[in-house]
């Protein structure tokens, strides 16, 4: 309702709080789920039937279907739970985090070694950095979409 | 009388975990981030505690959104490093020491910080990567850490995580705690989280080496400063896991400077490395003068 | 915005409820301890609340000894009646207050409470037993509850439990969290537990009137002298689970009154009875002026 | 260890601290055991091979065969998961409390009915009301004792 939020004008990021958490249970319960080995094999047989189990919304189980873990973080997901969901599919952090820039896995990757992201034009929303709504997706996936 | 006589401070990545686990810690990408530890581990070895508070956070491991505390002590006899979805890490159970984390839990409750009690929980490489990058992983003739550990953690991965002042006033009550326990303890003080890392959305793969470095600068010398620092002055300079910074704070505050019994610390080691997966990598090592 | 315009307080016996499930409130033993609610259920529907804030503690059911949460506030939808080992009591699910639960948490979190968040518990007779004599059972044709409750739990089970003080301290800090709340919400706080009482041991049993009449006269009308009562003088004087009366500071120190806002309180109801199974049986309403 | 403990000079009362705690934490754990109906059914076909799958002490599994509450209580037994053996026979809470005080049911309800045990005599360790060690067991146990 009137929870202070002074983190939303920061650009490209979701802070997970107790709206995004409500917002986000069942999503993320199920990612809990797949700490069980027998949960990932059933998981894994039948995505969707097992997804169907959960009380989610269609728009978070299309979000996990599609491995997009941006839509998963705008219905309520958490990275930490969301992580789940990536080591189910045998996916490293760094691989799930760069998924969400659009670049590609060596670019992604790159960027790291060369020091990072830069936080220049990435505080606040409306400056002009890589990480503004207005470049999005970055790296290759922008490249294919220019073309 | 238990004294706290040292604190760490150290990044918990888990690739790192993941990295020294399969035995790629010689490879270039790791190299430079265990080289910097290499100091840390004799002096571990030349300072050996007798307890180690580990000040860390759970990744939805032990506490899932059923229950989420914002601190939480563990006072349990052993603690299983976690399967965190590929398998539990291949080193030695955590062996705790309930006396002392029990005796702690009744004092910084008494002095009005409202801990959940914890006697069952597995342990993330939120615990288990600082134990095996200050100790290396133990061999399996020698399989275990070198001394007893008391887990505690903090939340920050559900808004509001606690303040960074609200940690370093804890740091201090934990400071109280320790010496009023009868047993003449050497307890190290570990914090443990950070430096900058933003895990998620476009903005995934921040790094601000001038805001870490300036944090550790802080630290060290002015301590209270650090712990003014409001929570969105983390997450837009050092990203939205970069928070986890907060619970350096508990561990520093838990030195001597800060009860106004020294003038300072001593710094033993500094360490800054990018990047380790998706994180900038910082170390600290502060002994009581 | 929203307001606590009232708070209860009231004993929470098992027996109560099961006497009241069973239809054995008329019987002679059980009718002069409801007979002391007849007015507080014509006041509920005179004063019907949009929410209850309800302090209470949970008795070895939601929280086992794997986590023991000083205070836990529920975030969750909705909470099933608890089977504490007869069966669960037949009386309707409790539907929570997500936004306002949150709004709250969030608040008093950054007021340095150190809260638990609860998305998933079964409530005991703790909280349902209170429902129950300040509401009656819900008839079949109209099974609910007449409001949605917020369940928030304190550790009076094992020690340390928070100080008289700090419980006292903690409802100034829900009061301001909820002024802060943009919705115009009429919201009660009642704390629950005690009066005097002893489950344990050969002093099983005890009972002390005069205590229990000396602590309403009290928290009625100067309740700071209440939260200065140390757990000691409860354990001695109202028996070792008389320490649940810590939980009725919470409830009072919400009010007006500690916030200056107010010369004291309106005393709607007050009730006092002997015994109820091991029980005495305390009971205010007090009105904010 | 230094624990502060103020309140043990309180007769015939055991203070649940973390001390106890720990004590008693297998004892508490397998009392909790006993809220699925399905435990209770298995504790009840064989009580000591029930207990026998907990790694509880002997005085501890024997303070639960007896059903003598203050020996589990001794032992780290908390009154609040302790009722659940209770529960598990059908015993009231008042029941449970009075079996304490070696009273019988019948003397320690007329007990509570007339106003519960003074506090008279009752508040330190040495003073002689009927909660002192000295004056175990209560009421007919005590006659018979006698006797
Ligand atoms: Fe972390
Ligand atoms: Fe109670």
């Amino acid at each position: 309702m009137s929870l202070d939020k002074p983190y939303l004008d920061v650009p490209g990021t979701i802070i997970f709080d107790a709206e995004q958490s409500r917002k986000g249970y069942h999503l993320n319960q199920f990612c809990m789920s797949l700490m069980k080995a027998e949960n990932r094999v059933r998981f894994k047989a039948n995505e969707r039937a097992y997804l169907d189990e959960w009380p989610m919304t269609e728009e978070q189980k299309q979000g996990v279907l599609t491995r997009d873990l941006n839509r998963c973080m705008a219905t309520g997901g958490n990275i930490y739970f969301l992580a789940k969901i990536g080591a189910t599919d045998g996916l490293s952090f760094q691989q799930m985090a760069g998924s969400m820039t659009g670049m590609t896995e060596d670019e992604y990757r790159a960027m790291m070694i060369s020091g990072g992201r830069s936080v220049e034009g990435n505080r606040y929303i409306g400056e002009d950095g890589d990480a503004q709504a207005k470049n999005q997706p970055q790296g290759a996936a922008n490249k294919k979409k220019e073309a | 009388m238990a004294r706290i006589t040292a604190s760490v401070y150290t990044s918990h990545v888990p690739a790192i975990g993941a990295a020294l686990d399969a035995g790629k810690d010689k490879e270039p990408y790791w190299q430079p981030v265990f080289a910097g530890y290499d100091y840390s581990k004799q002096w571990m070895k030349d300072n050996k505690p007798d307890v180690v508070f580990l000040v860390y956070n759970d990744h939805a491991t032990a506490f899932s959104l059923d229950m989420i505390p914002t601190f939480a002590i563990g006072t349990a006899a052993q603690y299983q490093p976690a399967d965190e979805g590929y398998g539990a890490r291949p080193v030695p159970t955590v062996i705790g020491h309930p006396e002392l984390a029990s005796h702690i839990a009744q004092s910084v409750i008494q002095q009005d910080f409202d801990l959940t009690i914890v006697n069952k929980m597995d342990v993330d490489h939120g615990l288990t990567v600082p134990l095996s990058l200050m100790c290396g992983n133990p061999p399996k003739d020698a399989f275990h850490w070198p001394c007893p550990v008391i887990p505690f953690a903090v939340n920050v991965v559900q808004y509001p995580v606690p303040s960074g002042q609200r940690c370093f006033n804890l740091g201090q009550a934990i400071r109280r705690a320790v010496e009023s326990y009868d047993e003449d303890l050497n307890v190290h003080i570990w914090g443990t989280g950070g430096m900058s890392h933003q895990l998620q959305g476009p903005r995934a793969g921040l790094i601000n080496k001038d805001f870490d470095n300036a944090f550790l600068d802080k630290l060290i010398a002015d301590p209270a400063a650090a712990a003014a620092i409001p929570h969105i002055d983390y997450v837009r300079e050092a990203g939205s896991e970069g928070i986890e910074l907060v619970m350096w704070l508990i561990a520093r505050g838990a030195m001597a400077d800060v009860a106004g019994r020294a003038d300072g610390v001593n710094l033993k080691h500094r360490f800054f490395h990018v990047p380790a997966s998706n994180t900038a990598v910082g170390h600290l090592i502060l002994e009581n003068k």
